[in-house]
């Protein structure tokens, strides 16, 4: 492999890493920092990328449509918050998971009946679409650069928000002791309205760049939910730190995995044996990743508690 | 005697666009005969193989169904299709037709009226020839039926293949294999998509600006995706039994009565779906189910205007005929399938020998 | 009166525990409840924090009707608790703790700190890692960075050194000085009786008896707490 | 002199730069109540930890019955006898009372992997059992779950499960805390008579009790030892009064 | 008898009243059905132990659950292809029983679980969730793209296994057979729950600090839980494969193990008959709405929804305790 496609294949790494990285870090606010456990984050992230093509297609411009992605993906999550989440904070986690895998249920059919079966699409805003020539030659889609970008900088505000802020303070200090908190006259019923619907808009904008490059239909949001849990869990749960750098390994394992994997085995293998076995090996490895990181550090790269 | 027919197919979950069109076009010809001799029974298997297998229990125990027929997906046949046919039971494809049901694992009461499961790529292997692509990038998921396509488009595939690459099975980002397709110094890219991995793949390689020829099996440009990876398929090849311009009385009425009666262009499936529909009742008209052989014999002869004009069974019950390319269009701000060529001819399948019926 | 508490009842479950609790709080008063494990003083100031909710029974607290409000909003009006068990914010740090409490007013981050020095040489370190003494400091802290009209101590010397006890002390009679309202609940009647004006015995979820806590000794010690 | 019970010798702990044990070296002999003081934060709940194998020393070594412990874990202590309670009270708090001290009974029995006796009908662990419970006090409350006592009966039922542990040793983290006067007292009274069974290393604040019932009494600050001796010497020690006792001496 | 014993008897009466019900109606569909909520009740009664009792939150028991499936589909598959399994070091030419395949399918499910439970108790909380998801993942993966037994296509049974003595092809012989293994895992859990194991186990769900200091290492305890448990949902998972003559990935894939939980949550975290309650009233509502609307699962998730919300302790507890409770 040439030395510039291997540079090409580690950006595609890094990008395919900060995608995930806004779906997660929106889980793990909700997730390690409120302590509930989510399973229909995929769900919000599906609404986003439904706004924004609902939006794009009738006014024509995406980025109305990328507001509106962001809108209602809050919108949809400060709703959910208050009408349902808000009962199960006190709860078991057990409890949780079956009140929002009954949510996942409820936004994905209630989508299809609103939108039909069919799958959506999302064209690259003009200003955006194309590719650039980076130092050194390698030529690497504008978009796909943006994503980068939009993904490195909510990384940096949610640092500064959740570590360094009031705000920030008291939303931890709600996971660890919520009567507590309230009871120090912190409205953290409203507060936690506030963070899960921000988490929302972070998982919605996530669906409408992702749908924009790849589409838009119903179930989108579930297999991206697995990868950002394992990202989080990777980075350890509650770390804005920790989930970027576990969505950046994630991408870059599973990205080079299934370029290099294969190459591999076609060392010692027959070609077609051989790219098959690659591939397979190539799917279970962000999984391989993920045990072998638990295994040694029980708690995530930068987890705070088990 | 009036013949139950119970139809499992996929309408919830991520692939239901495929079993919604294969249910569309089967209803349209069932309504459009208005024999009252034919009932049908509809359900979902969710696109799960144990959903399927306790449907067809349904359909054979509570609903003493007769013929059996919808599934969409390969794994799903596999696992209802030989315990239907065991039972005594009828069962016409309107898509999935894995090769083992066409090889040694063929049965009298299995016909498929779509294909078999390679023919397309086959197809496209055989139009990569013709062209005279000396390097093919070949590429599918890493699953049987991927891996079958992809032998079967080297079956008919004389030149060079540059890489051949198996993704993720329900993989949506393409960009480090875009990377080593512009990578590899290949003339040409054939791949086997189906679903959503198509759609993402191809907004994603439009975007990545490469020139090269593509060709692919239908499954990635049918009408009901069509709309979804918009203008990057225009003139993108590929290969199917059937297009909407196909010039012949069965399918103008097909094609005009299913826009009249559900605002849409009909796909490759409701194509098929139709066609297993008009097949059974013209069975119906000749003999009655009740008379296992003679109703197996009718199907066998297979009476009826089909919508891809000739159509006739081979040893195995799979279809022989012809395939065609088709390109991408786009027909004023629609995007559909236009024929440019005739891949191969009178086509049955690489299966059939293996089949001792 | 700062603080009203009227025919308090509450139960955990079918179990009962308060069987009509009522005694009243002067503004600059500090006010004792006492009694043998288990008699309800730890219920009674889940009531009137709101964490609990009452079966029946007034509570008003500034003249406000606390017994619908949720707990942030009486916390607001200016209760500061400092409850039983120490419950300090785990995983944040000591400054953290203090600042999530943070509300206007006199008491600030460096007035806890002089209050309590250990408070300022820990600031950087995660609460569940401190001493249990540090721990109730760092409550106590943590109360008065509210500025709380009542401060509401639930066994705030539990666990700590006689010295740092006595600092403690120390430090809510000067606050008492100061003119801030005190409901305490302690063991030690010895310090009970330089702080407290009233005392307010309960007995299986009543008041049985109230009075000066010079009152409280001998055979009526014995009988109610069993000194 | 008799062999000690438990010898504890060099033992050092760092947190980063904090030194929360420094070169401790401390004895229990049989029969008696050694009692460990100091201020908050002196490392006396550290060095509790240490001993059970809840946390590994940086160095030093620690001595049951002439018996080496580095490598045994926190459960192979127990086992061996050493019965400990916690500061912040730890117990199963869905079980109840009597679950509880069946559960302690049950690991100092050592059979744990018996798959079919129900284990609330074997008398070989109940009798034991009922008779911890009421020792600590708790008679009438064996059917209240754990978590609805209240926080000084909840003291109490710590000290049951330890009393169930039949140990060589006890050692108690701040038992008295939160258990009021009256019931401190009778928690005192029971110590007294229970050093005779197994000698106490005994951490607590509460210096009415320590200096009724202590033999000895070793007072940390800063992670060292600064003064061993009996309860006499120690309340008449100026640098103890001065760091820790005030004016309580 | 309590009122949850009362509950828990008419569960059991109820499904089998309701097997031989529908059976005697011709129906012989719905005791097709009657069979799946027995034998997913078995795998979730395999989950309750490490779930309910130990405190152990699996999201990937689905691995044992499609493990079984696949040591009954590939001892079959050999016996019916005529395909010796192995030739050395003797002759082994796969079986048709159903005893000897659910021994080995419980021995392959305990093994893998004693290997993946080994490592994964390492960890606690949210991170176990997710460790033991990994290896159900990998499992899932690897059977996907491993070509021998199917692939993602799966592994036909042409003909149910036998039993010795029944007729299994029979739909309600089968579900007697189901049903019988079904009270048998169900009177060997309550055995284990009120042994000193169980107690040991249920200590170390409420505070494993607190079992250590007991002198009972918790690891060794959950360990074992969790061996058993992987045979008992092994076992579920041959006799699922038995149903549907079938196996494939999709056993494996991490949405069953989800259903497994939801079954549990559903029926009442920790009570003995929870799986069987959550199984039965999860298949009824898909069945029954699914046959009302193309959009069924919106109202099914509607209904999970107000189960949550409104019957805390799940079905069960709703109805053993009869109220709501804080
Ligand atoms: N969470 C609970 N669930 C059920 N009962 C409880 C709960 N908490 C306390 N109780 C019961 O309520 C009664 C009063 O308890 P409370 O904690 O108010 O007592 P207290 O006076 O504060 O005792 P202590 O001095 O031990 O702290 C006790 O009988 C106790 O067993
Ligand atoms: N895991 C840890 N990381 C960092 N520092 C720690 C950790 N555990 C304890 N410390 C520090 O070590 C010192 C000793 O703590 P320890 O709990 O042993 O005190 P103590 O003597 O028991 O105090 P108290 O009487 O208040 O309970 C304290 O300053 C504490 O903050
Ligand atoms: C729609 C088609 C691509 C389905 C394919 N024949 C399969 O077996 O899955
Ligand atoms: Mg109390
Ligand atoms: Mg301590």
């Amino acid at each position: 492999m040439s030395m510039l496609l291997l540079i090409e294949q580690l950006l595609n790494g890094l990008q395919s890493g900060l995608m995930l990285f806004l779906m997660a870090a929106g889980l793990t606010l909700v997730f390690g920092v409120m302590g509930l456990i989510n399973l229909a984050h995929g769900s919000l992230y599906m609404v986003g990328a439904f706004a924004c093509a609902g939006v794009a297609a009738a006014t024509g411009s995406f980025w109305l449509g990328l507001a509106a992605s962001i809108a209602a993906a809050a919108a949809a999550g400060a709703i959910v918050e208050v009408a349902v989440i808000r009962r199960l904070y006190a709860r078991d986690h057990l409890d949780q998971v079956l009140a929002t895998f009954a949510l996942i249920l409820i936004i994905s059919e209630g989508t299809r009946w609103l939108y039909g079966s069919f799958p959506l699409y999302l064209n690259v805003p003009p200003s955006l679409s194309g590719s650039v020539i980076l130092p050194g030659g390698i030529q690497y889609s504008l978009f796909r650069l943006a994503i980068i970008g939009v993904g490195l900088l909510v990384a940096v505000g949610l640092f500064l928000l959740i570590g360094k802020t009031r705000i920030g303070v008291q939303v931890r200090a709600g996971e660890a002791d919520r009567e507590m908190i309230a009871a120090l006259g912190v409205d953290i019923g409203r507060l936690y309205t506030l963070v899960f619907a921000l988490g929302a808009a972070l998982a919605g904008m996530a669906g409408a760049l992702v749908g924009t490059i790849q589409s838009v239909q119903v179930g989108m949001g579930e297999p991206v939910l697995i990868l950002a849990f394992v990202v989080i869990v990777i980075g350890g749960i509650g770390s804005i730190k920790g989930a970027l750098i576990g969505a950046l390994l994630v991408g870059l394992t599973d990205t080079m995995g299934r370029v290099l994997l294969p190459s591999v085995f076609d060392l010692f293998m027959e070609t077609s044996a051989a790219t098959s076995m690659g591939a397979a090996l190539a799917s279970m490895a962000i999984y391989i990743l993920m045990a072998l990181v638990l295994l040694v550090k029980p708690g995530g790269l930068f987890g705070a508690r088990a | 005697e009036p013949v139950k027919v119970g139809m499992i197919t996929t309408l919830s979950g991520g692939g239901a666009s495929l079993g919604i069109d294969t249910r569309d076009g089967f209803m349209l010809a069932v309504e459009e005969a208005g024999n009252p001799e034919l009932e049908v029974v509809i359900e979902d298997d969710q696109q799960k193989p144990e959903v399927a297998v306790q449907l067809s229990d349904k359909m054979i125990q509570s609903e003493n169904a007769d013929v059996l027929t919808g599934i969409v997906w390969s794994n799903l046949a596999m696992a209802v299709v030989p315990g239907a046919t065991r039972q005594g039971k009828f069962y016409l494809s309107t898509n999935a037709a894995p090769s083992q049901l066409a090889g040694k694992g063929c049965h009298e009461n299995y016909f498929s009226v779509s294909y078999q499961n390679d023919n397309l790529h086959e197809a496209a292997g055989q139009y990569a020839t013709d062209e005279g692509y000396a390097r093919t990038f070949i590429m599918a998921p890493n699953y049987p039926a991927g891996q079958d396509s992809l032998s079967g488009f080297k079956r008919f595939y004389e030149g060079e293949v540059a890489s051949e690459v198996y993704t993720q099975l329900g993989q949506t980002d393409y960009a480090a294999e875009i990377a080593q397709i512009r990578d590899s110094g290949a003339d040409a890219l054939f791949f086997f998509l189906p679903g959503g991995m198509g759609i993402s793949f191809m907004k994603q390689w439009a975007e990545a600006g490469i020139d090269m020829p593509v060709v692919g099996p239908a499954f990635s440009f049918s009408q009901d995706i069509l709309p979804a990876i918009g203008e990057a398929a225009v003139g993108v090849k590929n290969t199917a039994q059937w297009s909407p311009d196909l010039d012949n009385e069965a399918n103008k009425a097909f094609v005009a009565g299913f826009e009249e009666k559900y605002d849409r262009l009909p796909s490759l499936y409701a194509a098929q779906g139709y066609d297993t529909a008009r097949l059974l009742l013209s069975a119906m008209e000749t003999a009655d189910v009740s008379d296992s052989d003679a109703f197996r014999e009718a199907i066998r002869a297979a009476e009826f205007d089909s919508v891809r004009g000739d159509f006739a069974f081979g040893p195995n019950q799979h279809p022989v005929q012809d395939i065609y390319v088709r390109e991408v269009i786009s027909e004023d701000g629609t995007l559909t399938n236009r024929i440019v060529a005739t891949a191969m001819e009178d086509r049955g399948d690489a299966y059939a020998e293996e089949c001792s019926m | 009166m700062l603080l009203e508490v009227e025919e308090l009842r509450a139960s955990y479950g079918a179990s009962q525990a308060l069987f009509g609790v009522s005694f009243s709080l002067r503004e600059g008063q500090a006010l004792a409840l006492m009694g043998r494990n288990g008699m309800g003083k730890t219920t009674t100031i889940a009531c009137i924090t709101r964490m609990m909710a009452a079966n029946s029974g007034r509570i008003a607290f500034a003249g406000q009707d606390l017994s619908r409000l949720p707990s942030h909003r009486a916390a607001r009006l200016g209760l500061g608790l400092v409850p039983e068990g120490r419950r300090a914010f785990s995983g944040l740090t000591v400054r953290e703790n203090l600042l999530a409490a943070a509300r206007r007013g006199e008491w600030t981050m460096a007035r806890v700190c002089t209050l309590f020095p250990r408070l300022a040489e820990r600031a950087g370190q995660r609460a569940e890692t401190l001493s249990g003494g540090e721990q109730q400091m760092l409550v106590i802290g943590r109360a008065l960075m509210t500025n709380p009209k009542l401060l509401i101590l639930d066994e705030a010397t539990e666990g700590l050194a006689p010295v740092v006890r006595a600092e403690i002390w120390a430090a809510i009679r000067e606050l008492k000085a100061r003119g801030q309202s005190i409901l305490v609940v302690d063991k030690s009647l010895r310090e009970l009786a330089t702080v407290a004006d009233d005392c307010v015995v309960l007995e299986r979820g009543r008041d049985v008896w109230h009075g000066p806590p010079a009152a409280l000794s001998g055979a009526l010690a014995q009988q109610y707490l069993g000194v | 002199m008799a062999e000690p019970t438990l010898d504890i010798r060099g033992l050092s702990k760092s947190f980063g730069a904090l030194k929360a044990t420094d070169d401790v070296s401390l004895d229990l002999r049989p029969g008696e109540i050694h009692a460990l003081i100091g201020p908050n934060g002196a490392g006396k709940s550290t060095l509790i930890k240490q001993i059970s194998g809840e946390i590994a020393p940086d160095a030093g070594e620690i001595r049951l019955d002439g018996r080496r412990l580095s490598g045994v874990d926190a459960a192979g202590r127990a086992r061996l006898g050493m019965a400990r309670s916690f500061q912040v009270s730890s117990v199963a708090s869905e079980f109840t009372v009597l679950q509880n001290v069946v559960l302690a009974a049950q690991g100092a029995s050592g059979a744990t992997f018996r798959f079919f006796r129900p284990v609330m009908r074997d008398t070989a662990l109940l009798d034991p059992a009922r008779d911890c419970i009421a020792q600590a006090g708790l008679m009438g409350r064996e059917d209240v779950p754990a978590a609805a006592l209240a926080h000084g009966e909840r003291r109490k039922l710590e000290i049951a499960m330890a009393l169930a542990l039949r140990p060589r040793l006890f050692l108690l983290d701040e038992p008295m805390a939160g258990m009021g006067t009256e019931g401190a007292r009778a928690l005192g009274d029971l110590l007294d008579g229970l050093r005779h069974r197994a000698p106490i290393l005994l951490v607590e604040h509460d210096m009415d009790a320590v200096f009724r019932l202590s033999d000895r009494i070793s007072v940390l600050v800063y992670g060292r030892i600064i003064a061993t001796g009996t309860p006499g010497e120690i309340r008449a020690d100026p640098e103890v009064q001065r760091v820790y006792l005030g004016e309580e001496a | 008898m309590n009122r949850a014993q009362i509950v828990n008897a008419a569960l059991a009466l109820g499904l089998v009243g309701f097997g031989l019900g529908v059976w005697a109606m011709g129906e012989i569909f719905l005791v097709t059905l009657a069979t799946k909520v027995a034998i997913l009740a078995i795998a979730g009664a395999g989950l309750n132990l490490v779930l309910g009792f130990g405190g152990l939150v699996s999201f990937g028991h689905s691995a044992y659950f499609g493990l079984g499936g696949y040591t009954a589909g590939i001892l079959a598959h050999h016996a019916l292809n005529y395909t010796p399994m192995f030739e050395w070091p003797f002759l082994f030419e796969g079986t048709t029983s159903m005893p000897v395949i659910w021994i080995t399918a419980m021995i392959v499910g305990a093994l893998a679980a004693a290997m993946i439970g080994a490592l994964s108790l390492r960890t606690a909380g949210v991170y176990f969730i997710m460790i033991t998801l990994a290896f159900g993942q990998m499992i899932f993966y690897f059977a996907i793209s491993w070509p021998a037994y199917g692939g993602e296509d799966g592994l036909p049974i042409y003909v149910r296994n036998g039993f010795p003595g029944l007729n299994t092809l029979d739909p309600i012989q089968f579900f007697g057979l189901v049903c019988a293994v079904l009270f048998a895992v169900l009177a060997l859990i309550a055995i284990l729950a009120r042994s000193r194991f169980g107690l040991a186990l249920q200590a170390a769900r409420q505070n494993r600090q607190r079992l250590m200091a007991v002198g009972i290492r918790p690891g060794g305890v959950l360990l074992v839980a969790f061996v058993i448990s992987g045979a008992i949902t092994a076992l579920a998972g041959a006799l699922y494969a038995d149903l549907n003559r079938f196996v494939s990935p999709s056993m494996l894939s991490w949405h069953l193990s989800g259903e497994l939980l939801v079954f549990l949550i559903l029926g009442g975290t920790g009570r003995l008959f929870a799986p069987l309650a959550g199984a039965g009233l999860y298949i009824a509502l898909e069945h029954l709405l699914g046959g009302v609307s193309d959009h069924w699962q919106l109202f099914f998730g509607l209904l999970l929804l107000a189960v949550v919300l409104f019957a805390r302790g799940g079905v069960i507890g709703f109805l053993a305790e009869g109220k709501r409770h804080g």
